[in-house]
């Protein structure tokens, strides 16, 4: 499926072109092509392994921290080529990455933690701006100061993880896996946080495994499989298509593929909150118990 | 394959000139193995020890050699670790006649029980008493303990200290210190004098708290058988914090590098040394030739003790070989032998040695040297040698 | 709904777990305030509340990485609070972790027989110098892991270094590992975070197998409502540190205290995606 | 799996042949190298596997071989006065062992509790502490000079020099002897470190170094395992201890210092942390490079006779010694033991399938490492 | 009591030298999580280069060039070694820097050779004294210096962007360059400084009252191990009282030797070792140090 959108002028926001990506002989990503027009939001839905976070490393510089490296294709953000460049040439260019797995520095504070975020922004005043904007949105890292921030919940983390990349004003901002481990309400004040902040003309790049909310917040989706892309389009025609419902949204008809690895889960189990489905409708694995 | 092992299996042979030989001699080479510190603590003693040594074999090369043959120098370098001198006699051991020096007593004792199964005439480079008593091992002149007797026994005669005085010293861990330790308690007693100790290790280098300690006990003279730089740092500091005594320290706890530096003032100040090898400046034929052939042949190198100890160590081994050709008999064995026929050897380097009784030191006439920066080697003569009352008493515990 | 599940044939013992009044504090941070809570034998318990509300901090008290300041955790007649993390571990009680705990070099079957610990005797002395008796304990042992890693859809995976391994796969490892401890406790903290829907489903599926094949109690930490919804015996929810409420998931999810602090008023239409 | 016991079988006839052919500076180096393979494959075991760096290895060294010495010194003491338990040469070596461990024992309520930098430098107190006792207790240790080592007797074999022993017009002394033994230690030592390492044991070694929470929640009594390997690292220590006095023939206290115990962290970086291949491998490198530049220095380009001035074989050895721990992290992440896993890998994979990932390890630091 | 006080300044002042060279430590292992053994060598670096160039260039330059020298050796280390290792764990990292020491120190001592090296300072052997007792005045100028230069890290560390950059980047390289953080100049710096503080260190190590540098200088740095330790390897604050801590000690054992026969002689040398252990055992991450925690 390929809808023709009114494309952005040329040059602005973020173009991918046929980017490959290995890690050594593994190839991760292949002729991968995406654009995040500037001032909007755009989704990158996969399953594990599908090449979301490579996707993102790619962008911002940090494959060779994995071993890895751009093998063909280039990225450009509002027309200079990011590629190639270090990963604080991508943040001096207001390229910023909240990455998977928070990653918060754990010996620091919380508060050193948000002053490392500021460290590619250079006003000040604007410094202490956002750090208000972050403490508001996120009051848990006041209170939690001068706490170091491997001790904070997974949750306080994630948060700690956003914030500290809000801290650098970025004009784009790449996000992976941004409402992992957080609670429902606090998921929703992050994507209410990603529109508006969005609103305020960051571009965003969001990667998400909470497949609805991604879709209800960006304008543009691609699908990720397998290190390609299989599917893009506008947000609200692929939430529509049966192929993403059945697999990412989670919704409707069965017709289990039963595959244990990662990427391609079977149909979801999630019907309406709280109802209590028959699991028993599948055959289910059987373990024996243990007797020796 | 050539396998050679361990001496205990040498067969010695007769040569075509009738000489009896062993391990370590051919019909025209005698191999002699120098096992020396060109990178550990003593590496600038130990230069000097090995150049002038290949100075005197050349010499004597020159000269003829030894029984027809041309001596030849097999230099290991140890680095002050017993590991490997004992790596290194594994492997020059097969090969040699004689140890023409061996730099440090601790690698000495390593490989004691080897030298002794071997015959292996060795002129150990340290004065430890530890050392005396084993036949093939020939500590040349005084041992540490005889210095500082000789050296309290001065103190006492020149410098006003008397029965009841405190004297400090202030002494590395090891044999070394020990054994000068040794001498000065075995003095102090007789003398009616209290010592205050100072141990150390080699690692240290400032002496401050030492100073302070001594201070506080109000001594009235100081005893230093450390290494040069701890003498440089307690002399200093004794010195500008107002303690103003004298020093006398044994024969390895002065060197001429010091004197550049800022203690150099306080080392030609009040600082004697106790030696029982003549310093290179002394008035000696055989000494003024050396330093002429010495700065001759190595013109860049700074001339200390090592040069003439090392030179003197040389000739013992070179004239025991020569007593033992007279003998026709160069095995390890017969070496030893005739090293050991020899009592009054080596005046022409200053006191005579007698060697034929192994228990005891060599000798027990002590020079007193002191610095002196115009000197050849930095230090003169202060007193001739001379041993005290004390010292000829004296009991060497032997072990 | 029932609070006890009775699986067909349950024979091995699987106690009751009284958690009654236990205080966690933290320089200046109360963690968690004088919760209690009772886990039945052989039932799925979920344990949910917003970020920081001490969950995790919960499951740290019950496998001993920490020490309550107060109140007492009964596992049948053994008091955990007193007792190191092993200790516990030898009780029955097993934890995945809400960060992946796996020793990334190690192959999958290394970290799976690690689970095998407490079950194992082989010493230093036993293992160095082979002796039958450790060899025989290895092989026998090797097998069960062997069972539990097709159980869990990793037997091809057997030899892989984990570290090599996709996120949602090591997730499974994670299950396995714990499952390979025999255990008659389960903790799970946030099995199915960072997975996508049918990943999410999958995983649900494995631990319905579980508490079905095995009938042991099964403590559940999550965030997505649904899979809490469908698959828990009783709820309790936390928030600050204090348990806020708890029962049947039907009753809690109505909680207004429970919709205020922790699902959101979004919750209330009950259709809503939770987060992952 | 013949192929491995053909090659099992090739090396041990080279073993047995060596005595036979090789002169004693060979012997000798050999046998360091394996007293020192012996020590890297204990403290591998503790570094490498469970992660804990330990700088006081040496001490343990000299525990052992003190020890040893002073069980089977005679009561009445030889030519220097120090006494002994004047026990048989195999039992006091064994107790020797179990000395070494128990003073690792003593250590393990500070080897329990502290990892990382902590413990390594922890550790370097046992360095010092162990020396200034090893000075002062004369009696025992003969202080600074340390002490003559009684000769290993077996069965009423001797391994000295003495009674003369001839074996296919060969003459055996010492060295020849203690080959043999030595070879058997090693072998000895290798086999059980594998066993443990591949065992039980080795895998909550393993958990206890990549995470030490998990460690525990799955049944491993953490700081009991840690004390324990310290014990057993400690016994490796002491083996090899024991091992060199008898090589040595004499014990000095100056030899267990700091650079030994430097040594043997070289010696597991470069063969490959946390194998016993890989520690063997180190061991040899280190121990017999400096040994091989003195042998050879007359033949070896840049390097001098010592004396001449330039650069010493001591010196040259040193200086290649610290590039090649530089290089081999460089370079070789897995140490040398790690290159010879990668290119048998590449042969192999040659011949089978084309796929799989890269052999080496270690991507980025995962990223749930960190909290 | 004029023995105590007597000693009691010479530990201290004594300690300030040894506070100088932990402080080195301290800053690599807050900035890059390695122990830095190869720091001893870095202090001969400087300390060679200030004795070799004060006859010609005058103490002053010399001491800048001996400065520069160590900074330009310390980024050296990290272009060369540091950043191309591929490792994760920092101890292999510690044992590369193990290596590195080697190499540097083998060089240097074959340069220096059996020379003792005057570093030509201005304060030669004067004392100051304070009543009864009398202080090197290079101590005292060494205790000043180590002051002055702790505040100014301690500072840097907590206030300075450069600061919060070193220490991010130490814990997570690559979340630190997604900060924007130059990892490679930042880490360089790093090594530059500690290189630089060596060669301060350097100087006040070989200045009166020892009389020099020489190729066992190096021996003298062990005991800024137990001083960095026992304060606590990532505090600064640490360097100077354990530094001090070990001065101290290290007098008063020396001075008291006689009183202290019993626990053998030299016990001075080995006193700062047990006093570590004794702190370590009763915190296991030193008097400052941050404790490792962990949660899961
Ligand atoms: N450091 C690495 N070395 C080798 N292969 C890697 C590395 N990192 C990722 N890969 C591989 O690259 C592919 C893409 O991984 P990536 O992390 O980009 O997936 P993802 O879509 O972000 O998955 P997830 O949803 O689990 O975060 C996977 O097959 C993965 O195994
Ligand atoms: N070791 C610790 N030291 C200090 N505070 C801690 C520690 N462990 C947890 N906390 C704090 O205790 C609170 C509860 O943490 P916990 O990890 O239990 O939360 P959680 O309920 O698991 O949250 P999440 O859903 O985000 O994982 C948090 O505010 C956290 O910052
Ligand atoms: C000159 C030195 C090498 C002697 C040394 N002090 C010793 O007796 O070992
Ligand atoms: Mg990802
Ligand atoms: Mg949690």
């Amino acid at each position: 499926m390929d809808v023709h959108d009114p494309r952005p002028p040329e040059g602005s926001g973020l173009i991918v072109r046929d980017l490959a990506v290995s890690y050594g002989p593994v190839a991760a990503l292949r002729g991968v092509s995406l654009e995040v027009p500037r001032g909007s939001i755009v989704t990158v839905l996969g399953g594990n392994g599908a090449g979301k976070s490579t996707l993102l490393r790619a962008v911002s510089g940090t494959l060779g921290f994995h071993r890895g490296g751009v093998t063909a294709g280039e990225v450009r953000f509002d027309g200079a080529r990011l590629s190639g460049t270090a990963a604080s040439s991508v943040v001096a260019a207001g390229v910023v990455q909240v990455p998977e797995g928070r990653r918060v520095f754990a010996r620091m504070t919380v508060e050193e933690n948000l002053r490392a975020g500021a460290l590619g922004a250079r006003d000040r005043r604007a410094a202490a701006e956002s750090r208000d904007r972050v403490l508001t949105l996120f009051p848990v890292l006041a209170e939690r100061a001068r706490q170091r921030a491997g001790l904070l919940s997974g949750g306080e983390q994630q948060m700690l993880a956003i914030g500290r990349a809000l801290m650098a004003r970025p004009r784009m901002l790449l996000l992976d896996e941004p409402t992992l481990g957080l609670a429902p309400m606090m998921a929703a004040r992050i994507a209410e946080t990603v529109r508006e902040i969005n609103g305020q003309g960051t571009t965003v790049l969001l990667v998400e495994q909470n497949a609805a909310m991604a879709l209800s917040l960006a304008s543009h989706a691609y699908v990720l499989e397998v290190g390609e892309v299989v599917l893009s389009g506008p947000a609200g025609e692929l939430a529509a298509s049966d192929e993403v419902r059945r697999r990412y949204l989670g919704v409707e008809d069965d017709g289990d593929d039963g595959n244990g690895g990662g990427g391609d889960g079977g149909p979801a189990a999630r019907t309406s909150g709280g109802a209590r489905r028959d699991l028993s409708a599948s055959p289910r694995p059987v373990l024996a118990r243990w007797s020796a | 394959s050539q396998k050679a092992t361990g001496g205990a299996a040498d067969p010695s042979a007769v040569g075509g000139d009738g000489v009896k030989t062993g391990p370590g001699v051919t019909a025209d080479k005698i191999s002699i193995g120098l096992m020396t510190d060109l990178t550990g603590p003593y590496a600038s003693f130990g230069k000097s020890l090995t150049q002038a040594q290949q100075l005197y074999f050349e010499q004597t090369n020159a000269a003829g050699g030894v029984c027809g043959r041309q001596l030849e120098a097999v230099v290991r370098d140890h680095g002050y670790d017993a590991q490997k001198a004992v790596a290194a006699y594994t492997e020059i051991g097969p090969k040699v006649v004689a140890l023409a020096h061996v730099v440090g007593s601790p690698m000495v004792n390593a490989i004691k029980q080897r030298i002794e199964t071997d015959q292996m005439l060795t002129i150990p480079q340290a004065w430890a008493t530890g050392l005396l008593g084993s036949k093939p091992i020939q500590v040349t002149a005084t041992t540490y303990d005889i210095d500082m007797i000789n050296g309290v026994d001065f103190l006492a005669k020149e410098k006003g200290i008397k029965s009841g005085d405190k004297i400090g010293h202030l002494y590395f861990e090891g044999d070394y210190g020990e054994s000068a330790l040794n001498g000065s308690k075995y003095a102090a007693e007789k003398l009616g004098l209290k010592i205050v100790e100072q141990k150390i290790k080699a690692t240290d280098q400032d002496m401050s708290a030492q100073v302070a300690a001594f201070k506080a006990e109000g001594v009235k003279a100081v005893l230093v058988s450390v290494g040069p730089k701890q003498t440089a740092s307690l002399v200093g500091v004794s010195l500008a914090k107002g303690m103003d005594v004298p020093f006398v320290g044994s024969n390895s706890a002065y060197s001429p590098q010091l004197l550049p530096t800022p203690a150099g003032p306080a080392l030609l100040k009040d600082f004697y040394y106790m030696t029982g090898g003549a310093p290179i400046s002394s008035d000696r034929p055989a000494m003024k030739k050396l330093a002429a052939d010495y700065a001759a042949k190595y013109p860049d190198t700074p001339i200390d003790s090592g040069v003439s100890s090392g030179y003197a160590a040389a000739a013992i081994v070179v004239d025991a070989l020569k007593k033992a050709c007279e003998g026709k008999d160069l095995t390890r064995a017969g070496v030893v032998g005739a090293h050991r026929s020899q009592s009054a050897w080596g005046e022409q380097f200053g006191t005579t040695m007698d060697f034929t009784r192994f228990d005891k030191p060599a000798s027990l006439l002590s020079y007193v040297a002191k610095p002196d920066k115009a000197a050849l080697g930095g230090a003169v003569i202060f007193k001739e040698a001379a041993a005290s009352d004390l010292a000829k008493e004296y009991q060497v515990p032997v072990g | 709904m029932s609070t006890t599940y009775q699986p067909g044939g349950m024979d091995i013992s699987v106690p009751r777990l009284e958690v009654r009044d236990v205080t966690v504090r933290f320089a200046g941070l109360t963690a968690l305030d004088a919760v209690g809570f009772t886990v039945e034998p052989g039932s799925l318990h979920a344990v949910i509340g917003p970020n920081g509300a001490g969950k995790s901090t919960c499951f740290n008290v019950l496998s001993g990485v920490y020490r309550a300041s107060a109140g007492s955790v009964r596992f049948g007649d053994a008091e955990l609070t007193a007792l190191a993390p092993h200790r516990i571990a030898a009780l029955g009680v097993a934890r995945t972790f809400q960060n992946i705990a796996l020793s990334p070099h190690l192959s999958v079957r290394d970290n799976l027989m690690l689970g095998r610990h407490r079950l194992t005797r082989a010493g230093f002395l036993a293992a160095g110098l082979r002796l039958p008796s450790a060899r025989r304990e290895a092989a026998a042992h090797g097998e069960r892991v062997a069972e539990i890693a097709a159980f869990v859809g990793i037997a091809g995976r057997l030899a892989t270094p984990v570290g090599l391994l996709p996120y949602g796969v090591q997730k499974r490892v994670e299950l396995a590992r714990a499952l390979c401890m025999e255990p008659r406790l389960l903790l799970l903290d946030e099995p199915v975070a960072g997975m996508n829907g049918g990943e999410r489903r999958d995983m649900a599926e494995l631990v319905v197998a579980v508490r079905e094949s095995l009938g042991i109690s099964i403590l559940l930490v999550e965030h997505d409502m649904g899979m809490v919804m469908r698959l828990a015996d009783t709820v309790t929810v936390l928030d600050f540190g204090r348990r806020i409420a708890g029962g049947p998931p039907g009753e809690v999810q109505r909680d207004p205290e429970v919709v205020r602090a922790y699902l959101g008023a979004a919750a209330e239409d009950g259709t809503r995606e939770n987060a992952s | 799996m013949s192929k491995k016991v053909i090659l099992c079988c090739a090396a041990l006839v080279a073993a047995v042949a060596v005595p036979f052919y090789l002169e004693g500076f060979w012997l000798q180096a050999g046998l360091f190298a394996m007293s020192a393979a012996i020590g890297a494959i204990g403290i591998n075991l503790l570094t490498g596997a469970t992660g804990q760096l330990s700088m006081g290895h040496a001490f343990f060294l000299a525990v052992g071989a003190y020890s040893y010495v002073y069980f089977a010194a005679e009561p009445e003491g030889g030519a220097h006065g120090l006494g002994g338990l004047g026990l048989p040469a195999p039992l006091a070596a064994l107790l020797a062992v179990l000395a070494a461990g128990v003073a690792g024992g003593l250590f393990s309520p500070i080897a329990g509790r502290l990892k990382g930098a902590y413990l390594g430098i922890a550790t370097l107190a046992l360095i010092f502490l162990g020396q200034h006792v090893l000075f002062n207790a004369e009696p025992v240790t003969g202080g600074y000079n340390g002490r003559a080592v009684p000769p290993m007797e077996l069965f009423g074999f001797v391994f000295a020099d003495s009674p003369e022993l001839v074996v296919a017009q060969v003459p055996f002394g010492a060295l020849e002897r203690l080959w043999f033994l030595g070879i058997a230690l090693l072998a000895g030592a290798a086999l059980f470190a594998r066993g443990v390492l591949r065992g039980r044991p080795g895998r909550a070694m393993n958990t206890i170094r990549d995470h030490e929470i998990a460690a525990g929640v799955m049944g491993v009594p953490v700081a009991r395992y840690r004390a324990g390997v310290f014990v057993l690292s400690s016994m490796y220590g002491g083996l090899a201890g024991v091992l060199i006095a008898l090589v040595f023939q004499r014990t000095v206290p100056d030899y267990f210092g700091l650079l030994l115990s430097l040594d043997y962290l070289a010696m597991i970086v470069i063969g490959g942390l946390g194998s016993v291949a890989g520690a063997v491998t180190g061991a040899v490198f280190i121990s017999m490079l400096p040994q091989l530049l003195s042998r050879y220095s007359d033949a070896l380009p840049l390097v001098a006779e010592p004396g001449s001035g330039g650069v010493t074989p001591a010196e040259a050895a040193r200086l290649l010694y610290g590039a090649a721990v530089v290089v081999t992290v460089l370079f070789l992440p897995g140490g040398l033991a790690g290159l010879a896993a990668r290119l048998r890998q590449a042969t192999t994979r040659r011949a089978a399938s084309p796929a799989g990932h890269p052999a080496s390890l270690s991507p980025s630091p995962a990223p749930d490492a960190r909290n | 009591m004029i023995t105590f006080l007597e000693l009691l300044a010479n530990g201290l002042s004594v300690g300030a030298v040894y506070a100088l060279i932990a402080l080195g430590f301290v800053i690599i292992f807050k900035a890059t999580e390695v122990v830095n053994f190869a720091h001893a060598s870095l202090l001969l670096v400087g300390g060679y280069v200030v004795a070799r160039a004060h006859p010609s260039v005058g103490f002053w330059a010399a001491l800048a060039l001996g400065v520069a020298a160590a900074a330009v050796v310390g980024a050296l280390i990290e272009f060369l070694v540091i950043r191309r290792a591929k490792v994760s764990s920092h101890g292999v990292l510690a044992i590369v820097t193990i290596g590195v020491d080697i190499v540097l120190t083998t060089e240097l001592t074959r340069r220096i050779g059996t020379e003792v090296l005057a570093l030509g300072d201005p304060w030669r052997d004067r004392v100051l004294h304070l009543g009864p007792v009398a202080i090197a005045q290079t101590r005292v100028v060494a205790l000043a210096v180590a002051v002055v230069l702790i505040a100014a890290f301690l500072l840097a560390f907590k206030y300075t962007g450069w600061g919060v950059a070193m220490r991010a980047t130490a814990e997570d390289p690559e979340t630190a360059a997604l900060m924007g953080v130059r990892r490679e100049r930042v880490s360089m710096g790093a090594w530059a400084v500690a290189g630089a503080l060596a060669a301060v260190a350097a100087l006040f190590l070989c200045v009166f009252p020892t009389p020099g540098l020489d190729r066992s200088t190096t021996f003298a740095a062990m005991k800024a191990f137990p001083a960095a330790i026992l304060g606590g390897l990532d505090s600064t604050t640490g360097a100077l009282a354990g530094g001090l801590i070990i001065g101290v000690v290290e007098a008063m054992m020396s001075g008291y030797q006689n009183d202290l026969a019993f626990l053998g002689r030299g016990i001075g040398d080995v006193a700062p070792f047990l006093v570590m252990i004794v702190v370590l055992l009763i915190r296991p991450a030193g008097l400052f140090g941050t404790r490792e925690l962990a949660r899961v």
